[in-house]
């Protein structure tokens, strides 16, 4: 950490690490990989750049070149050690191809980068509110914050809501078809929470229409939030300038100044270009 | 070695634009300090007004490489002069500012501003933009390039880089204008004009429209014009474009480069620069080359 | 859909240089012919004189594309006329011939030879060379653009395109003097001037030392090219540059072109240009673009 | 075949065939494919081009991106369709790519392509010679000339060397570390057999240094000479104008005029740029 910021520093290389574990949860793939080199204690809501060591840009790839950011899920010491998991979502050559990977495989890293979650102001209750894929850095705040945390997930479909299942506790899931839980926006529970009890802080993850949903809803409620969002990176260390954001204050690096924004510093959590 | 009068311990600087060491100090800690990648470094460009940039999308991934339209964001002179030099002065390599200037008041402005700073040893000219007294490309043009350099080069007492744009018809002759009109040395390339089509809408995906490729994808137009413009000019030049290890380095300075820039290679691993001048070193050439110039 | 006048069946062309039909039926039979690749056949460049190429190696494989130094080889005017034509009449679809002049009376002499054959649908002008009289590449130069279309404009009634070069400061510039002088079209882009080193000797490894890189390496910066055209004139564009896909060639056609050609594609698969044509018209946009301008 | 040449015609595009077996002949692969679209009978010297399904260029790959040119080495027919095999030596990333194919994975080929031997004229012996992976087309022409063929066989090691079981008979192996049969250059049994007996007609295949000894020395010993040649392609069908060798008469393209030249054409059977 430096200067109080949720921020353990990364070595300034990337790594190799060993691929552990690859395993299916529904519609997304979580990868395990040892960290010997790097440091032990990520923060909640900080992120890696990834790259397959084989079959990647550099005379392999032509598409993925460059390495691809990703939250990490879980944080777990082990002897040789952390061993860090990433939950992916396949949804173009990037996430493709590190959901192919096998254990034994090189997965090079670099991170962790960016800042992380702020524990709740004020003694508030923490309502962890996650879209899709968004669970991802979720689940490592979940179990960081022993007790006292509220879930809620909104997912496409049963498939992708197999995810939930990593979660401690009984999460509250609603899905787009109603598949699982009810059918509804994750908006909606979260509402019905906050009016229910609006002494919370709420920590957000996911596609940009459910952020933005998530932020008008915090403002009119004056509910404190912070978003972990996404937007194009080429680097992930301040060195491209190429993945701003707009805020009130213009824009701003997400991998130097995020990815986890106060949702006060945005106008708006839609972003031209980010999301899929 | 020596570049025009300046010595570093190696060949390797980094791209303008591609590096941005205060920000990776904040993602490395000092650990970067101590691990540097580079052996000089050059700062983002810089402009006599802050700059927000183009709005993004900013990024897209081309076959071997990437087109940015980034826009030169930047805090302008003032806020570079209070917030960044002293940082940047910490590093443990020589300074090089990258400067460019909508006009030629503006280049002397940035020029005469840096020239008072000791912790500055060299001043790049970034001339890739639209002159906007005459609209020509400053950098494509080689009136327009010796007219700028001749503006700037009584107002600064170290060497003075003129950085090339590869869209243009001869940067041969652009080169040659430069030198003659006093400059110590010429970087090339900066990235290619260059667009893509966002895959939902069929309209341009960066904000900017347009943007420069960069990447492996121009190390052969790179090469070539290192090349020629090597054979053309007898001050230093500083070959960039593509360049991702210590043979694609060692080629440029066999085709006449004094050093070397890597720039989109260090996205991908903030390290390269140091992987590849110790490749550079392996392959015996790079070392001679780096050393070669040392005063005996 | 039209072409200048010249009714074709589809939007997909071979760019010049990149597939010898000839050759092609001598290693596939008729089944080429009855398989066609393309909507309209564009020949290799010829030239007054018979020419023997560069030396070998011609070729080398670049990030995302290849580096051909082939150097014009062909069998000269006469013999194209002779040997090449009477089996070209043969294909399929409409021929455009390519020519290439060293001075305009060499262009003057291969165009009103050319304008005597009814086989001929077409003309192209490879304007990327130097004029052997002023020293300038042809294609790089407006004025040089102008003056040659204007020496060969009368002398043929049937469509005459300018095929222009990337490496120029400024091609919409060209394209605006070529149409202004009576082309009826303009196709990009050509190959982009590279080089690479053996990396044995660490000498050019090209026998004609540089060379042209093509592929997907170059798609981007052609894109942008033919964006900048299309905008700045009114006659058809022909776009080419990497395109490997009918999303690519989509691409092309929304940023302005009214047709586009498959050049290195057809290299990894003979068939490409019909793959990409039926990908194409799957998305629909193409099918229409290809109908859009047929007589009602 | 058309007008004579020794040439089967390919169809004109691109077809994607099936790896069946992928065997190791000591330092060789040797990588089969069931080729159900492809005519039955290509001629011995001819070749196809071929490029991995997955990650070869095209959106997988920076390099290999253009298909690589393999003479086949046997085709037998299969019910269904032909079995095409083909010998590889592993020297650069195509060819390593190539030699990591699996039973059931996909092999795009384009072929057979170019012009293969002609047989003897007036009955004279064929005498095949081969210098390394050079041994590919000679199989095929061998098993096509059912007796009376003699083979001689040059190989760096006892490695590569291991390749000279595939053929019919006993042939003359030398090596240049002697490990297996005489520590010598192919050429020197091959003037012993021709000094021996001037009525012979050489098929000759390898490294261009070792084609330019045997070119010499059939010329020497006025003995009509084929030698199957390398260039670097891109094509393979005569459309890039790239893989030219000089001949007496100026330029040919290999792939269409070749692979298979008439030595008495050459001045030379070194071309720079070609070998490794
Ligand atoms: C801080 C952060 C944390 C993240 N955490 C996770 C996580 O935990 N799990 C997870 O699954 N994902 C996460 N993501 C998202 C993940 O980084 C992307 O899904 C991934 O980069 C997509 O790469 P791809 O190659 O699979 O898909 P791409 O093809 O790159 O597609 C992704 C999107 O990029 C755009 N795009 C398409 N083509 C191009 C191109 N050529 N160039 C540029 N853009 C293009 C489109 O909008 C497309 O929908 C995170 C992103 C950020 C910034
Ligand atoms: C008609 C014909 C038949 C053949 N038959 C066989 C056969 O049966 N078995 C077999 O194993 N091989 C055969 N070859 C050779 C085979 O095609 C080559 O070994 C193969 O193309 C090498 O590809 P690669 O990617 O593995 O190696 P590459 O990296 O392409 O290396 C091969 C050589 O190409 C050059 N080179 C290096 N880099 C580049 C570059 N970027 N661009 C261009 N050239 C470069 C160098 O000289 C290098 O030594 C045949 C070739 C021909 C023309
Ligand atoms: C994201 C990005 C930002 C850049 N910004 C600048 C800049 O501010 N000033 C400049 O002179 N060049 C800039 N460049 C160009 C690089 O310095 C370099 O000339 C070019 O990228 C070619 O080198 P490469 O292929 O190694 O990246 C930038 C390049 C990239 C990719
Ligand atoms: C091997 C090769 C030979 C070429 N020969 C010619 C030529 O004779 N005349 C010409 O106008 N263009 C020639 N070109 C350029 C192509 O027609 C085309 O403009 C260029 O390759 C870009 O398209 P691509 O990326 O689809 O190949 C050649 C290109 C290649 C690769
Ligand atoms: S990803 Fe490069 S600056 Fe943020
Ligand atoms: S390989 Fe293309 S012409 Fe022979």
């Amino acid at each position: 950490m430096s200067g109080g910021e949720p921020r353990t520093l990364a070595p300034p290389e990337r790594r190799r690490t060993e691929i552990t574990a690859n395993e299916k949860i529904g519609a997304y793939s979580l990868i395990t990989g040892r960290d010997p080199d790097g440091p032990g204690e990520p923060r909640p809501g900080q992120f890696y750049m990834l790259a397959s060591a084989e079959r990647w840009g550099g005379g392999e790839g032509e598409r993925p070149y460059l390495p691809r950011a990703f939250s990490y899920a879980r944080a777990r010491p082990g002897p040789d050690g952390v061993e860090l998991s990433f939950l992916l979502e396949d949804v173009g050559p990037g996430t493709h191809r590190l959901g192919e990977l096998r254990p034994g495989d090189g997965l090079h890293v670099l991170g962790p980068l960016g800042i992380g979650f702020t524990p709740p102001p004020d003694g508030r209750r923490a309502v962890l509110c996650g879209g899709g894929i968004g669970a991802a850095p979720l689940l490592c705040w979940q179990e960081e914050r022993s007790g006292g945390t509220e879930i809620l997930l909104g997912f496409r479909s049963a498939a992708h809501a197999e995810c939930a299942s990593l979660f401690a506790g009984a999460p509250t899931v609603v899905t787009d078809d109603g598949s699982v839980g009810r059918q509804a926006l994750v908006t909606e529970p979260l509402r019905a929470t906050l009016e229910d009890d609006p002494r919370a802080a709420v920590y957000a993850c996911g596609p940009p229409a459910m952020l933005e949903g998530v932020r008008a809803l915090c403002a009119e409620l004056e509910v404190p939030a912070q978003l972990a969002m996404e937007s194009g990176m080429a680097c992930g260390f301040g060195a491209c300038f190429g993945c701003v954001v707009p805020t009130r204050a213009g824009f701003v690096r997400l991998c130097v100044d995020g990815p986890v924004l106060d949702a006060a510093r945005l106008e708006t959590a839609l972003t031209p270009g980010a999301g899929h | 070695m020596d570049l025009c009068g300046v010595q570093l311990a190696g060949p390797i600087l980094n791209g303008s634009g591609t590096f941005d060491a205060i920000a990776a100090r904040r993602a490395f800690g000092d650990a970067l300090l101590e691990r540097f990648p580079f052996d000089c470094f050059v700062s983002k460009t810089i402009t006599v007004e802050p700059r927000q940039g183009n709005p993004p999308p900013r990024l897209w991934e081309a076959p071997g490489g990437m087109i940015n339209s980034i826009g030169l964001p930047n805090k302008g002179l003032e806020g570079f002069l209070a917030a960044d030099l002293p940082q940047l002065a910490e590093l443990p390599v020589p300074l090089c500012v990258s400067v460019m200037g909508f006009d030629r008041d503006e280049l002397a402005l940035l020029v005469s501003a840096l020239a008072e700073r000791d912790e500055v040893a060299l001043v790049e000219l970034n001339v890739s933009c639209p002159n906007v007294e005459t609209g020509l490309i400053m950098g494509a043009d080689p009136g327009e390039t010796a007219a700028a350099v001749e503006r700037v080069r009584g107002l600064l007492d170290r060497p003075l880089i003129v950085k090339l744009t590869p869209n243009a018809t001869d940067p041969a002759a652009v080169a040659g204008a430069a030198e003659a009109a006093g400059a110590d040395a010429v970087s090339l390339v900066n990235t290619l004009k260059g667009m893509a089509l966002d895959p939902r809408s069929g309209r341009p995906w960066l904000g900017g429209r347009t943007g420069g490729l960069s990447g492996p994808a121009v190390r052969a137009i790179a090469l070539e014009q290192v090349a020629t413009v090597s054979s053309r000019v007898s001050i230093p030049v500083i070959g960039m474009g593509g360049i991702a290890s210590g043979e694609h380095a060692a080629d440029f300075l066999a085709m006449g480069a004094t050093a070397v820039a890597v720039g989109t290679e260090s996205f991908r691993d903030p390290a390269a620069g140091r992987r590849i001048g110790a490749e550079l070193a392996a392959l015996g050439g790079g070392a001679a080359a780096a050393t070669a110039d040392l005063p005996a």
